[in-house]
């Protein structure tokens, strides 16, 4: 079934490739268990392009950050494959005007789930893996000690466990047909729920353990396809001034509080702030739980409504309660 | 950087419970602190003169005074280490009076406290730059709003002074509420005689311009530069024809239209002019009741109008004006009495408001100045007046005095009186608010020459039997029960605020009270001014006042704007956002919030889009610096380094 | 569908104005609505209680809706405006986030304060309808003319009565038109009716109902109509004593609202206690009958 | 007024941090200043020129640090100087306020108000029960405490 995704998403790439300059999408890693994201400039490129359940990368990150102030050349676009929750991203920069939709050729990916790697890991144990096959409901881990069989839900990011949105909202064109989403998806906000039930106390314990292992790597912000100021984050700029270099917990809370409030109102949920802390922080839950707010008290979600603008950037003389 | 620190103790104000020696002494510890005393009054002239020279023998570059107020001294300081060479905001205040001394009696927390507030004001004054003020040129030409009797005078006043005036009227005619009126307290002269020659001369005046029947529509820009956009309604009569001859208004076939100008106390015309001393002196058509409107034919006036002004197609337009100052005196309106349901709830056609009876007693009223029924055109033997409907009187949302209506009412109890000898004048009064030159002796007058009954109480209700109207009241100091049976009652309907008085304020960006009154900047020392610079206020919009009042405010509003105009130029505060190219990102999140519009977009070379402030228009609210990201857009004097740094003092 | 209503009906409609118990219970019955008799029920908390402490009377009157909502009923309704006050003085209380705990602490009953108390004129108007009411008359009150009066109770004070205007009440004038009544138009439908001044000081309540009875007269109304026991027993009860005061005859029959929908939507007059007044109509009560289908012809 | 505050026996430093628009509170804090009204001594009161001034960074920031409370307080809303401040403030105010319990640190240890120039009274009672309620919660163990429970215990 994949190959046959493959070959359409392949065909459809070559029929948009006349309008397009680039076309970013995922091709194969150095093993099969993971991705990495390709930009092709060639047309005889197309072929590398897949499409699996390891294609991991948010590549809505590329957009704002790297192509949205180009202009293309002879009205030519820019491509990019998206899953359902990559797409939210390209919808939230849209809201707040950070890249143009017709400099965009969006080629949607309805999506069953990506796999954790951690997790297949974690399954493994410590055993080295050779090689896993993946179907509509099973995993077969291949190992050195031997197969093992799991629910593919067991391996699934926890993202795509709550995923809503397996089509991706925006889009030029859809590779394969679209998907009805999971009726039996976990409560959007089950993760944060759980931190919340634990004493104040217990929580800051549970933030001072995790947070206390930052390495302040800044992985978390540049994988983060809205997280725009790139290199003039304040979080190492001298002047203003917030954070200084000394390793200590209250400037890692502060640099993940800056992290999250400047996502406030705009974070998608893509996970990949988490996915790729070399320290595995949750550091998604932060953000989670300023979702969980923005929507009980200003009813908003981002990267649904393009026409929506953020409820920060905004306000509303007539609200109350607040 | 070399700071001073210098301790007020404000006589006994802050040195009974702060010490302020040991604040003194304590500062000399924070970092470049190199001077720290503590004085007896330090804002005296000696005070000012200890910091001057300290500046000079200590080679100071920045001073902290820790004494009242910013809101009370900061500008005192800042002249006086301006005076000694220093950029005045090389400066800063630490509040230890209003917020120390005087809210505990503690003398160790104080001094603790007083200590602290010394220590930030010091950490931030380390952040801070000198800055300069910009200056932008003035546009000498002022809008007036509104063509009462405020805005013609302050329209006149600056006209005289040589200023280039407009002046937009929303009804066909300028002259106001006080074109309506018969005659003014306390002197009795007619309304319109003394008016009359003030619109014409606005007509005259060749440095004015009149829109009548026109509004604002949006307003850009900032003192010395607005940009105002003005929609000119459609009258359907080209104005630059009309010679205001009136045939329209005679032949008209449409003769029940309710007549605005007579409070609806009688029928006019489809089309024609107000009333007859209307400037402009121009027709215009109602298109709710015009039938070439209703029916869509008639055609009649277009047929009569011997110049062919009529123009049935004619649309609103739209006109743009730049203004150096822009005179609000939009005026008010007369309070609704059907929500008096005791008093009928305007279900009774002889209980009339303050106006309607205006109109009335007037000679070009619609019953010519005979006094008479509304409902049957008796003439009334038994006139009672209630004062204080919709003033005063929280139920109905209106708790303040009208200010008018006393004085409104004895002149038109003094006028019946005058009018029909023989009839019987009753007035119903909470107090008697009467304070002006010659206002209560003519109240006097009222009661002892005219013999008008002064019965203190509130009627609770009216009712009609038998052809008359019963008031049923109470009278306070006889407290007992009264009834008269009354032939026509005048309710002395109050004043409030103008319809579309908001909307107007939101695009002036003026506040207004919760009754929609205009808020002057200070209530006592800045009446005409608001808060929004050059933006004056003038008349009734501001709150009720009577005529000399509202002409001694468009005067004071015309000399606001003379003054200003006075100069050039004019010095913008250099506490504006500041973007710092090199950090912005241009995510546009600062132009997306900006309140006022100051912030755009900038192309540097290579097409590459950075967010520009500009210094004229920015208020330093601060709002872009709080929201922008990456922290390019800093608030001058107030950046974040600033704060951090004052922060930094109380925690870290 | 039946409308099921809890009924409070107090203690002057157990006595002096037993007639507008009997005709309250005729006319709901008439409009298919159930009145569910409050069991047990007891004091509403009125001028005794109130007089001499409020939070004593809102629990007299807390007891009987805690009751009345344990019969499963929304609504409670009462046809003295003097219960209807209290009644709604219990439900401020619940509702007054400061008085409420010693409330329930007195009231020692389960009480959610959702039933809401409404008077007799509130279900007629607001709750059946006028349209409904008029498509149900089958004896209109065609000759009729009559003087609706309302009294202070009723629709005041406006934030506490949250019915009709304050000044200038018309659900009972609505009311009586859809029966078929004419209306003369009577500027002392709010005025003061003298209350329990009748019991100290009669005089005070004779000048001010003789003003009432003068205006009806003069208008030339042939019953005034009232919704309120007081009111009834000061003008009708009374009508003798003002007629000395006055040294007049005032001969005008003080009805209740339910006695003449009553007779319009067919009931007959004994089913309406029509003999418990002192003043007489002197204007026969039944008139005949109309056929349904043709009084619907003629409406349509 | 009680003279508690100014009783040193009841005193345990603590550290308020205020952050007051120009045009309103810190104009109200003035009137109670002027009017004498008698209020604890915990705050220190930075001036910016409008809540809208205010990154709810700068609250995170400090009560991160270890402040034992943070007050922020403004013109009402509709009555701001600048138009529209403080209706974005409150937006993004609530929004921190909501935040910090989920990172651990007590809401309650930051409250923001509306306040205006003449409310000199309210200020005192703002100050007062903000104070109090600061009081009652003890020091801001910040995020530094090596155990959390240790440090409130």
């Amino acid at each position: 079934m994949n190959s046959d995704l493959r070959s359409e998403l392949h065909k459809k790439a070559e029929q948009a490739w006349p309008d397009l300059e680039l076309l970013i999408g995922w091709q194969a890693g150095y093993d099969d268990l993971h991705t990495t994201p390709v930009f092709i400039r060639d047309s005889a490129e197309i072929s590398k392009l897949i499409w699996n359940p390891w294609c991991t990368q948010n590549l809505a990150v590329y957009v704002a950050k790297h192509f949205a102030a180009s202009s293309g050349k002879d009205d030519k676009k820019i491509g990019v494959c998206v899953k359902g929750c990559d797409s939210r991203s390209l919808i939230a920069l849209l809201q707040e005007n950070l890249v143009a939709r017709e400099r965009f050729y969006i080629i949607g990916m309805p999506c069953k789930g990506i796999v954790d790697l951690r997790k297949l890991h974690a399954l493994s144990g410590a055993a080295r893996i050779l090689s896993v096959q993946v179907n509509a409901e099973q995993v077969a881990l291949k190992s050195a000690a031997g197969v093992l069989h799991f629910p593919l839900d067991e391996v699934l990011m926890r993202k795509c466990r709550r995923c809503r949105y397996p089509n991706p909202l925006i889009h030029d064109v859809l590779v394969g047909d679209p998907l009805t989403p999971r009726t039996d998806a976990h409560e959007a906000y089950n993760d944060v729920a759980a931190i919340e039930r634990l004493s104040l106390q217990e929580r800051l314990a549970f933030w001072q353990g995790e947070l206390d292992r930052c390495l302040r790597c800044y992985a978390c912000r540049n994988a983060c396809p809205l997280c725009v100021c790139q290199d003039r984050c304040i979080a190492e700029t001298r002047d203003p001034k917030w954070l200084t270099q000394y390793m200590h917990l209250p400037e890692k809370f502060m640099f993940h509080f800056i992290h999250a409030l400047h996502l406030a109102g705009r974070c998608t949920e893509c996970g990949e702030c988490e996915r790729v802390c070399p320290m595995e922080i949750p550091v998604a839950l932060i953000k989670e739980a300023l979702n969980k707010i923005t929507l009980e008290l200003l009813d908003f979600e981002a990267g649904l409504d393009p026409q929506r603008v953020p409820p920060l950037l905004t306000f509303d003389a007539g609200e109350t309660g607040i | 950087m070399r700071i001073g620190v210098f301790v007020c103790q404000c006589g006994t104000n802050i040195a009974s419970t702060v010490e302020t020696e040991a604040v003194a002494r304590e500062a000399l510890q924070h970092p470049d602190v190199v001077y720290a005393t503590s004085y007896m009054y330090t804002c005296s002239e000696p005070g000012q003169q200890q910091i001057q020279r300290a500046i000079q023998e200590e080679n100071l570059q920045g001073v902290v005074v820790a004494a009242c107020s910013p809101r009370m001294h900061e500008p005192t300081f800042r002249r006086a280490v301006e005076k000694a060479g220093l950029n005045r905001f090389m400066f800063e205040m630490a509040n230890i009076r209003e917020h120390v001394s005087w809210i505990s009696n503690d003398r160790q927390a104080n001094t603790r406290k007083a200590a602290e507030l010394v220590h930030m004001a010091v950490a931030k004054l380390r952040f801070n730059h000198p800055l300069s003020p910009s200056r932008v040129a003035i546009n000498k030409r002022v809008l007036v709003i509104g063509g009462g009797v405020a805005g013609i005078q302050a329209a006149l006043d600056c006209a005289e002074g040589g200023l280039e005036v407009v002046l937009v009227e929303r009804q066909p005619s300028i002259g106001g509420k006080m074109a309506k009126l018969d005659k003014t307290f306390p002197t009795i002269d007619c309304s319109s005689c003394i008016l009359g020659p003030k619109m014409v001369d606005v007509a005259q005046k060749e440095n004015i311009r009149l829109y009548a029947c026109s509004e604002v529509e949006s307003v850009a820009g900032y003192i010395g530069n607005f940009s105002v956009q003005i929609r000119r309604k459609a009258t359907c009569v080209d104005w630059n024809l009309c010679t205001g001859c009136g045939l329209c208004m005679e032949k008209c076939p449409a003769k029940k239209v309710p007549d605005h100008f007579n409070e609806d106390l009688g029928n006019t015309r489809a089309i024609g002019i107000p009333f007859p001393q209307a400037i402009p002196k121009k027709a215009t058509i109602d298109k709710e009741h015009c039938r070439q409107f209703t029916r869509g034919k008639c055609g009649v006036c277009k047929k009569i109008c011997p110049v062919g002004a009529i123009d049935y197609e004619m649309e609103d337009e739209f006109i743009s004006e730049d203004f150096g100052a822009i005179i609000v005196a939009t005026g008010f309106d007369l309070f609704d009495h059907s929500s008096y349901g005791e008093y009928g709830g305007g279900r009774f056609p002889d209980v009339i408001s303050g106006l309607q009876y205006e109109r009335i007693l007037s000679a070009s009223g619609p019953f010519g100045g005979h006094i008479q029924r509304p409902s049957d055109g008796r003439q009334p033997r038994n006139i009672v007046f209630i004062a204080c409907v919709g003033s005063r009187d929280a139920s109905v949302d209106r708790p303040y005095c009208s200010g008018v209506c006393c004085m409104y009412i004895a002149k038109q109890a003094i006028l019946t009186r005058d009018h029909l000898p023989d009839s019987n004048c009753y007035v119903f009064y909470m107090d008697i608010r009467s304070p002006g030159k010659n206002y209560d002796e003519f109240v006097r007058r009222a009661q002892e020459e005219y013999g008008v009954n002064y019965i203190r109480g509130r009627v609770g209700k009216i009712y009609p039997k038998n052809n008359h109207l019963i008031v049923q009241g109470a009278d306070t100091l006889l407290g007992a029960q009264v009834e008269v049976e009354a032939d026509l009652v005048v309710l002395a309907t109050g004043v409030e605020a103008s319809a579309g008085a908001r909307e107007l304020a939101e695009k002036l960006r003026i506040s207004y009270d919760q009754y929609g009154f205009y808020m002057e900047s200070h209530p006592k020392l800045r009446p005409v001014e608001t808060n929004t610079a050059g933006v004056y206020l003038a008349g009734v919009c501001q709150g009720p006042k009577d005529i000399p009042s509202s002409v001694a405010q468009g005067s004071a509003a015309a000399a606001k704007v003379q003054a200003l105009f006075s100069r050039d130029t004019i010095e913008t505060s250099p506490q504006v956002a500041l973007v710092n190219e090199r950090a912005c990102v241009a995510c546009g999140k600062c132009i997306q919030v900006c309140p006022f519009g100051a912030i755009q977009w900038k192309e540097l070379r290579g097409g590459i889009q950075k967010a520009e402030v500009l210094p004229s228009v920015c208020q330093g609210c601060g709002l872009c610096n709080a929201t922008c990201p990456p922290k390019a857009v800093q608030l001058q004097h107030c950046t974040d380094n600033q704060i951090l740094a004052e922060i930094d003092v109380l925690c870290a | 569908m039946k409308r099921r209503i809890a009924y409070y009906q107090g203690c002057s409609l157990e006595g002096l104005a037993i007639e507008y118990d009997t005709s309250t219970r005729a006319v709901c019955e008439a409009l298919d609505v159930e009145l569910v008799e409050i069991p047990d029920w007891s004091c509403c908390g009125s001028t005794p209680a109130h007089s001499h402490d409020a939070l004593l009377s809102a629990v007299l009157a807390g007891r009987n809706l805690a009751i009345a909502e344990s019969t499963g009923c929304e609504l409670a309704m009462t046809p003295c405006p003097g219960c209807l006050k209290s009644l709604k003085g219990a439900l401020q209380a619940f509702h007054n986030q400061s008085e409420r705990d010693v409330f329930l602490e007195i009231l020692a009953m389960p009480f959610t304060g959702h039933i809401k108390a409404i008077s007799i004129l509130q279900l007629l108007y607001e709750i059946i309808g006028v349209d409904e009411i008029s498509r149900r008359v089958i004896r209109p009150l065609n000759d009729l003319v009559l003087a609706p009066y309302y009294g202070c109770l009723l629709s005041r004070p406006a934030q506490f009565a949250e019915f009709d205007d304050p000044e200038n009440p018309i659900s009972m004038d609505e009311l009586l038109v859809g029966a078929g009544a004419k209306l003369v138009d009577f500027p002392y439908k709010t005025e003061c009716c003298g209350a329990t001044y009748g019991v100290t000081r009669n005089q005070i309540v004779a000048r001010l109902t003789g003003r009432i009875l003068d205006m009806a007269a003069g208008l030339g109304a042939q019953a005034i109509v009232v919704a309120c026991p007081l009111c009834q027993q000061n003008l009708d009860l009374r009508q003798s004593q003002v007629n000395r005061y006055w040294k007049r005859r005032f001969d005008i029959p003080v009805v209740y609202i339910t006695q003449l929908l009553g007779l319009a939507l067919g009931l007959e007059p004994e089913q309406l206690a029509w003999d418990k007044l002192f003043v007489e109509p002197d204007w026969p009560l039944t008139a005949p009958a109309v056929e349904r289908d043709h009084l619907e012809k003629a409406q349509s | 007024m009680t003279q508690s505050h100014d009783n040193p026996a009841h005193k345990q430093a603590l550290t308020i941090v205020g952050f007051l628009c120009n045009w309103c509170s810190y104009g109200g804090a003035d009137t109670a200043g002027v009017c004498r009204f008698k209020q604890p001594t915990d705050l220190r009161i930075i001036r910016v020129p409008c809540t809208g001034r205010m990154d709810p960074l700068f609250i995170a920031r400090s009560l991160i640090l270890g402040a034992d409370g943070v007050l922020v307080s403004g013109c009402h809303p509709k009555d701001c100087h600048y138009a529209v401040g403080n209706l974005y403030a409150r937006r993004r105010l609530e929004v921190l306020k909501r935040m910090l319990p989920f990172m651990g640190i007590d809401g309650d240890r930051f409250r923001y108000t509306w306040v205006s120039a003449s409310e000199g009274q309210r200020w005192q009672q703002v100050v007062t029960e903000f104070s109090e309620q600061i009081r009652s919660l003890g020091p801001n163990p910040g995020v530094t405490g090596k155990s959390a429970a240790a440090a409130t215990a």
